[in-house]
């Protein structure tokens, strides 16, 4: 059984602050402690971030749709836009350094795939693109 | 030179804004320069990637960037992005200021 | 032009919270005076929970929407349950008087009506109800 | 008898633990009560409705039921409800003890 939240909202930056709120809450109620409650709530802040400017290229009448499925074991977080994607699979396979000093940019998807226990791209039938996130809650409440 | 930021960190303006804060910095002299997170609330990836520039830029310019005030999230960023081998950070002013001293 | 933040939640108390939060965040957002403010988040928490227990019977299945437009003049929050509705033009006749001590209950629409600029009820074509909540933003901001 | 209460107060499994603690209060013999409502930080109307039940209650039994830290919000909803009308509400534990003993 699990219980879901939605949560939708326009691509601008400035919503990122009220899905960061939901987030923490939702991570506060299933007892994860601080250092994973920090690595989902990290992730799941640059997944939207990727998905209203790359995904949906801040367009403010394109919405992210955030599903946070609280399952007994785990945290499922679903991000979705309605973008072209991109090609995940030769990304995933050579994730650029993120100490190269040089980039500003560059360095979410290395976060998400370090801090989180699943990250998993999906190109959606109808178009858009979805990130899924997972999180286990390890039997001593981490 | 104290640079004090506040509230959010994290692309879009907030990465030209402060590119144009450092250049203004060196413009004006000033070599050593100490962020101060202490009033930023809030920061992701992008943010830490403006902070990168900033320490490029300044490293280009014979200066040097330091971070004073990193909140539990920026500290959890820079450890995956192995970053914190870069950035020296201080939770003491003082130490900061001293730091640059000491060189 | 309106810019649109939609929550959906399990029929259950303990998420009411969440949606105050969001509510909380978006009045602030909008520039809402403390009063106002307080008078928003007030209302919409009291439809919620009528969404949760009378519409869909508290059943963890059944998710209440709620849909906040942020609107330049005002905010619209639309409230959405799966469950049969109730017979509000005359209950909007007859609401009673909340002074009434010995009444443990019935004192939310009074609540609602009393502090927004409109309260609106509306059977939805596919079943459920809806209650539509209006807030003017006055133009010294309050 | 200062009752202080803690966390939400909105209906559902709430409104029966209230309504034991209050029976609980009033079989052992105190009549005078004061809610301490410091410790709620979130109330709605069904909340207020198991207050104003509290009230009628120790009413009817002779005693009376006085409100203490009341939030902002929950004055609101007193407000235009009018309920203040009915509940006695006071900032100040000394003062609301006080007035018991005045009447
Ligand atoms: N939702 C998305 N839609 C389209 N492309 C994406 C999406 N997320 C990531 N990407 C692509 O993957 C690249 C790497 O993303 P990331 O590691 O988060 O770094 P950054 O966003 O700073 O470029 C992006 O530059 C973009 O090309
Ligand atoms: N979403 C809803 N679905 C069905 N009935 C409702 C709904 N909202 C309100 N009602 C009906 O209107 C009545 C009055 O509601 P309200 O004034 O909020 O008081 P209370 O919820 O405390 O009974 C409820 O008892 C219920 O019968």
């Amino acid at each position: 059984m699990s219980a879901d939240i939605l949560v939708a909202f326009p691509s601008e930056y400035k919503y990122l602050n009220l899905v960061d709120l939901v987030c923490n809450e939702i991570i506060d109620g299933m007892g994860f402690q601080h250092e994973a409650a920090n690595e989902i709530a990290i992730s799941v802040i640059e997944a939207c971030t990727n998905a209203l400017e790359h995904g949906n290229k801040c367009c403010p009448e394109e919405n992210v749709h955030v599903i946070f499925s609280m399952q007994p074991d785990r945290l499922v977080v679903e991000i979705q836009d309605h973008g072209e994607g991109f090609d995940f699979k030769d990304y995933l396979k050579h994730i650029p350094d993120p100490t190269n000093i040089h980039k500003q940019r560059g360095r979410g998807i290395f976060i998400m795939k370090r801090m989180m226990d699943a990250l998993i791209f999906e190109m959606l039938p109808d178009g858009g693109m979805k990130v899924k996130l997972e999180k286990m809650l390890s039997k001593n409440g981490n | 030179m104290i640079l004090d930021l506040h509230g959010k960190l994290m692309g879009g303006p907030d990465a030209d804004n402060i590119r144009d804060l450092l250049h203004g910095i060196i413009d004006g002299g000033s070599k050593k320069i100490i962020v101060n997170l202490g009033g930023v609330n809030w920061i992701n990836s992008t943010g830490v990637g403006i902070l990168m520039t900033g320490y490029t830029t300044m490293r280009r310019n014979g200066g040097d960037l330091k971070l004073l005030n990193v909140s539990d999230r920026l500290q959890s960023i820079l450890y995956v992005t192995k970053l914190n081998l870069i950035f020296e950070c201080f939770d003491d002013e003082a130490e900061a200021v001293e730091s640059f001293f000491r060189e």
